[in-house]
């Protein structure tokens, strides 16, 4: 199941629903809204995406899993809009016959998540400026 | 005409989430940049880092357009 | 939060017993009662534990954890007894500020419950028969 | 008289979670293990890879017993 929403994230349903008799071992991730980011403090983030082209790179994702580790299930959910200090923004759920697998495949999918998929969010400082994150883009320049 | 569709701070700067670029058969994604800056000269600072999606995928700057395809520009993503 | 369990485990209220905005990132650790293993078909486990033992390994491991990544919140919980296909047999949760050190926590977690925790389980098999699993241990006389 | 405790196949095949084995002061997980499996030869094939529990935490064969102690006995673990 691969999904964005603009509401709570349901992770225990996600979860139930990669569970089976036929994996030994179920891997929940999920990404929550840090407060402190090096060092500067952080009331809400807003996040945003293309989301057509977000399911696609979702759904290869999901591919690339399962032609590395034999993943049973995968379940993916971002979250986009307006997100406070400890809301999910995103929980990927895998379960596989041994756990080393649903680690690795688990990882996989957040750690390519990251640098693929086209979603972008913006840090809401405390000093009431905002600013996006564009990972290797100069950030000297509040917008 | 070539609708481009911008995102996050891409879309900022630009100060509109799709423009219309003048386009002609086989010009490449190293052409929709160049004149995406031209265009839009608040963008520019960030072209050199900005990412093309033609039709859901990454593009690289030989990738040739055509006016009838799906395209996207955007900073480097930061979903998670 | 440590402790065995004879009922099911509730995984969801041990996910947000972890959560915090302090953590970007929780990681969960669901182990279930997998149908087939090496070929054979499992109907049932039975889980026997040393439980005032299995407690003080178990907050060793996560003071272990904590002393290796910046840890915030631990839960683990072990389920005791009778349990069918698909039930949840141990839940990990681990919240820390980056993603990588929660998967490092919750897999070091799992893989040394596994050794050194005092329980046990034994398998009811397909055909009748049951077998205690005790790995080094020669496996050719059933109970 | 030490108290052990016997868990899984080692409680099964000696037919008790706990026994009673004739106990002095200075002896050894090593004499423990050994007494085990005089008193109970069904644990004899088990005595090897048997684990030593004193006091909650696993001891090795030089670790010397006290009848005071909280002793189990078991094979290696299989929970998770």
């Amino acid at each position: 199941m691969i999904s964005l929403t603009h509401d709570s994230i349901d992770y225990h349903g996600l979860t139930e629903s990669v569970r089976s008799s036929q994996s030994g071992a179920v891997v929940l991730f999920l990404g929550t809204v840090r407060e402190l980011t090096r060092g500067r403090r952080t009331v809400a983030l807003d996040y945003e995406g293309y989301p057509q082209m977000a399911e696609v790179k979702l759904r290869e994702l999901e591919a690339a899993a399962r032609s590395r580790w034999p993943v049973e299930h995968v379940g993916i959910v971002h979250r986009l809009g307006h997100l406070e200090l400890g809301d999910i923004s995103v929980a990927v759920a895998v379960s596989s016959p041994h756990r080393q697998q649903a680690f690795e495949a688990g990882k996989f999918l957040i750690d390519e998540l990251k640098v693929s998929v086209p979603i972008w969010k913006k840090e809401n400082w405390d000093d009431g400026t905002t600013e996006w994150v564009h990972p290797g883009v100069e950030m000297s320049r509040p917008d | 005409m070539l609708s481009v569709k911008l995102f996050a701070r891409a879309r900022d700067l630009a100060g509109s989430p799709i423009i219309q670029i003048p386009w002609s058969d086989g010009l490449t994604v190293a052409s929709l940049k160049q004149r995406l800056g031209e265009l839009h000269p608040a963008v520019l600072p960030l072209v050199p880092r900005l990412l093309v999606a033609v039709n859901n995928d990454y593009a690289g700057d030989s990738t040739i357009v055509k006016v009838t395809d799906e395209v996207a520009c955007f900073p480097p993503v930061s979903g998670g």
